[in-house]
């Protein structure tokens, strides 16, 4: 890791553009190891650009972005493996099954039988659900599926945009116990959501995200 | 934390994960193909002349495959690009070199598939007489031809992937590079066949460019396909 | 710089270019037309090879500047966009040419064979060569950050130009009707008169001014699009700040 | 309408079956008039498939289902003008510009400018943003052009499927401002939600959804 | 509450709302135009037999509007089905014949502009000789196969936007259909440009071929879209 900052995040005045349009107007943030840090912000702001930038899918356009201790811009194949990204997409394959996506992923990064059978039983998916065709899921089932491939992607630093969206209220509960467990483990997290009571409860540092800055808060 | 996992390694889980896509979805075995098979017909019908269809049959094989390519190679994107699997990949830091080995593979098989099927219905269709010498140089010319075909198609499959909605560009793209490709196979094939007073001695120097092209692109894809795939 | 300031593309090497290349054509028009004999078979109508080899040739050069411009664009450390504004210029330029090589050929087989298109492979290729530049210019359209579209651009700038000496080469790997190589031919033997052989030489040094003119021009544009891109990004930061601070 | 039955929803052990999968395993509900009915339930549990059927997606395989006092399964052509649907899907042509979008649908259904320009200030939609393609917004943003498109169209019956999914907290206010006004006015409204505190106070009936069944509540 | 727009409304609405797309996207002119224009050039390299050539002149044209026809028609239907705004216009009531017919009228101002470049192209390319009763002759064709063409292509493209993901399932079904209206087609286009000693009278009949071949698929269009969009 980088001397110059053990921040796991560390942003300053980072510009990001999108066709010409300033999605990110200067934005500057610094989170630590462990920290469960809490985007909010009315739509627009940049809350998910900001993550997207973070798992390096986004040039920078003007100031710097350093992540895990690498710059996002130049050294962004040694960050990648070490992050772990949900988005608005679920990022599956809608042909195979349940268990075939997560496997996919399990041999992507070396993870064991064991692991997959525990992300799965975590996200609350058993043996019947988890042999059926994701294409042919419900929106929160998919949600599911998406975020057991991410546990087993085992990532240092957690990027989740909306991640209770779809999820029933066990499913809400189910992934902030894991988002606490993660962190204790050493993992950084930052979670952007509108849900802004249930998300409170979890994040040790709430960010106000607006107009593509960044205002700290409490 | 997660071990790094080298580019063979990644190569075969992508294309295992492609090719098992196929057994669920059957597109290439139950739609591609017989469209091939009918665009064959079809251009065979419409030449309706016996001593061009003798001259042009290997010919017509390739064609059929070009259009059929065309198909394989959006679909073996679509399902990257449908639900965001292929930013997933990018994120996770997945060897871009072992992706672009493992899709290639998992066209080559595709095709391979594909033009074996097509090569029976031409056999049998023309009635074409094959001498041992004359397998021995399809069978080169058919690897050759269609490893080069995964390639181009996988490299810029993955370059029009990345900008979103503008999959009508891949078949421009596409066609001139492939054609030549297409054209030596062509002549080629006609060699093995014999047809049309072709010498077999005629088509080596035909794989000859086929092997060339397929190496051209094997590099040249492994070079760029990272820095294609990236935002 | 105000905003009334008004900048040239103008610079003194572009001016060289521009006057070598007024003196060069000036040259091919009157020796073309008037000084060199015609052609014992084709008559006048040779006097269309003025344009229309050099032209194709600087296609070839322009399409070439255009690869390596991308290669040390993609291989450069700093993966300068620079180059990449000069690889779309000479494309765009070189696309032109092309063009023009088409339309004269095409007029000139019109008078020599008797017919506009042949399908030979020579005119088949260079056909070729014409829609993958086009396929590159759509590349280029394509949209996203500058970075990206500069990558993907070169890419296929890179494999384009490998198409190049398949038009060179068609002639010769399919029988073709069209002009051998005869004054690139590597048997060095020119049969040319020697005037003709001078005025195809002048022309062919003009067009590649002319290009070299063209190019460092639209190049200077072109970045001068991405200054403005960039005051234009100014505004809009300023915009978007002035929004977080109204709510 | 139909005199067998004045409710503006009325399923009866409906079954609906997705290759096989039966995702409605023999509903029953009825609402009447001027309701706004909240569908809660677990993932999976039927909620969107309920929906959709409603809204005539979907083929009923057994029962009988009666929505605005049509059957559904082969009156649909009566009944469709009169429902509006927000799926999981936005429904927008991303090539279009928001303002193309909303007017698209105005003309459809011919409504007027005022009309248009009523539903793009009701979900916050100004000018600048409204020139802007779809292709190029945030989630919340196309959620809430969506929404406008919704309210241009007028009808009678509104199922929204996580109407507040991707809205920002002012969004989440301003839909539930617009489905009470809508009510008030005579239009029938069912919300299926994960945000059960939010859509509660909304709601003015909770209809529980559990495994392709309904169990109605308080 | 809302009033029942009228068939010719919806489809007035939807023709400008896609070719509006198309003005912004600029597919058919920058991607698919050179695409069949290099369709109509391998052809002709391959077919590089004097006689053939010029016995299949026109039918280039067609064989290269025929592959731009896929292209196209899926473009048509991934604008409707990538975010469910065919579910939208299914629920909210839309007129199934007004969304058939504007959907059409858009396919076929697409192809109609596609068609007369390619005809330029060709007819520079070629030198047809082009007399003022060929030309009625091939303004007639055109417009009949086109009308054909975009009728059967929105009949078949909605019915595979129904099936999720089965995109590719369109150029099978299409082939087969659309290789008569091209072979029509090309009878009369080749008698337009009298070529290879073909009789202008002739060609009138293969222009009614084409022109019950429209007006059946533009019936059973009308008649059977609604019933194919549903689910
Ligand atoms: C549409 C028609 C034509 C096209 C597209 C075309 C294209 C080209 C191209 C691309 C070259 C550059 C070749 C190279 O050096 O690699 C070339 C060169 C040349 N063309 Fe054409 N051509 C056409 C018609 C003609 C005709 C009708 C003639 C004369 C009868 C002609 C005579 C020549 C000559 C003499 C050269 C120089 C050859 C050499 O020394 O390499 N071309 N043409
Ligand atoms: N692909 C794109 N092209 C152009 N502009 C974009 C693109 N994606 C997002 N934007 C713009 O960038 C800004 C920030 O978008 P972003 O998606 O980061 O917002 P967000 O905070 O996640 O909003 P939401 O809460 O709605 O998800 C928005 O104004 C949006 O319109
Ligand atoms: N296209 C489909 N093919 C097969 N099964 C499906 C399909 N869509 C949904 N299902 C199944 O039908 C059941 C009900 O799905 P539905 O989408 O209605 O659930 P839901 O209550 O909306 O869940 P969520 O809260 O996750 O959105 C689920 O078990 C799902 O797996
Ligand atoms: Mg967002
Ligand atoms: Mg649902």
């Amino acid at each position: 890791m980088d001397a110059l900052s053990t921040s796991i995040i560390d942003l300053r005045d980072v510009v990001a553009v999108y066709n010409g349009y300033p999605a990110l107007a200067g934005a500057s943030l610094s989170v630590e190891k462990g920290e469960i840090v809490l985007f909010q912000g009315p739509n627009g702001a940049g809350k998910s650009t900001l993550l997207r930038l973070c798992a390096g899918l986004l040039p920078v356009e003007r100031g710097t972005a350093f992540v895990l201790g690498c710059n996002v811009q130049d050294e962004r194949e040694r960050i990648r493996s070490r992050v772990g990204l949900l988005g608005h997409n679920n990022g599956l394959y809608a042909d195979l099954s349940i268990a075939d996506n997560i496997s996919f992923w399990a041999s992507m990064v070396g993870a064991s039988q064991i692991e997959i059978d525990a992300a799965m039983s975590r996200m609350g998916i058993d043996g019947s659900l988890a042999s059926r065709s994701v294409g042919n899921l419900s929106a929160g089932q998919k949600r599911r599926c998406a975020l057991a491939c991410l546990i087993v992607r085992r990532a240092e630093l957690w990027l989740l945009d909306e991640p209770h969206a779809g999820l029933d209220a066990k499913g809400r509960d189910e992934i902030d116990a894991i988002l606490r467990e993660a962190s204790q483990l050493g993992a950084t997290i930052v979670v952007a959501s509108h849900e802004i009571e249930r998300a409170q409860h979890l994040a040790t540092r709430n960010v106000a995200v607006v107009a593509g800055r960044v205002q700290e808060r409490s | 934390m997660s071990t790094s996992p080298n580019i063979a390694r990644v190569a075969r889980v992508v294309a295992a994960k492609d090719l098992r896509i196929e057994m669920r979805s059957h597109i290439v075995v139950q739609q591609v193909l017989p469209f091939a098979g009918l665009v064959m017909v079809m251009f065979a019908f419409a030449l309706d002349n016996d001593d061009v269809l003798q001259r042009v049959a290997g010919g017509l094989v390739w064609l059929a495959t070009l259009f059929s390519l065309f198909i394989v190679v959006q679909r073996s994107y679509a399902i990257e690009t449908s639900d965001g699997a292929l930013d997933a990949l990018r994120v996770a830091g997945v060897d871009s070199q072992g992706i672009f080995l493992g899709k290639s593979a998992a066209l080559f098989v595709q095709l391979i598939t594909l033009e074996l099927l097509l090569f029976v219905l031409a056999v049998v269709l023309y009635q074409v007489q094959l001498s041992l010498a004359g397998l021995v140089l399809l069978v080169t010319c058919v690897l050759c031809a269609t490893a080069g075909l995964a390639f181009v198609g996988t490299l810029y499959g993955g370059l029009t992937a990345g900008a979103h909605g503008r999959e009508t560009l891949l078949p421009l793209l596409l066609l001139p590079v492939v054609a030549p490709v297409v054209l030596s196979a062509t002549r080629a094939t006609e060699s093995a066949f014999l047809s049309g007073g072709a010498v077999l001695a005629d088509g080596w120097p035909w794989v000859g460019v086929l092997a060339v092209f397929a190496a051209l692109f094997g590099i040249g894809g492994l070079l760029s396909f990272g820095a294609l795939i990236e935002e | 710089m105000n905003s009334t300031a008004v900048r040239s593309v103008g610079t003194p090497s572009t001016r060289l270019f521009g006057l070598l290349a007024i003196a060069c054509m000036t040259w091919v028009v009157v020796g073309g037309l008037f000084f060199t004999p015609a052609d014992l078979n084709q008559g006048e109508s040779v006097r269309i090879m003025y344009v229309h080899v050099p032209t194709a040739w600087v296609a070839y050069l322009a399409f070439i500047v255009t690869g390596v411009a991308s290669a040390m664009f993609m291989f450069g450390k700093k993966h300068s966009l620079g180059f990449d504004r000069v690889a779309g210029a000479s494309a765009e330029v070189g696309l032109m040419f092309m063009a023009i090589t088409l339309i004269s050929g095409s007029l000139w087989g019109r008078l020599t064979w008797g017919t506009f298109w042949e399908w030979d492979p020579r005119l088949t290729t260079t056909a070729f060569l014409f829609v993958t530049y086009l396929g590159y210019m759509a590349v280029r359209g394509l949209g996203g950050s500058p970075q990206q579209r500069a990558r993907r651009s070169a890419v296929v700038a890179m494999l384009a130009v490998l198409e190049i000496p398949l038009v060179h080469f068609s002639v010769v790997m399919w029988r073709s009707l069209h002009q051998r190589a005869s004054v690139l031919s590597t048997d060095g033997d020119i049969k040319m008169d020697g005037l003709m052989l001078t005025t195809l030489f002048v022309g062919v040094i003009g067009f590649t001014c002319t290009f070299a003119w063209l190019v460092s021009h639209r190049q200077r544009v072109m970045a001068m699009r991405d200054i403005l891109l960039a005051t234009q990004l100014d505004s809009a930061l300023n915009e978007r700040i002035a929004e977080g601070s109204q709510s």
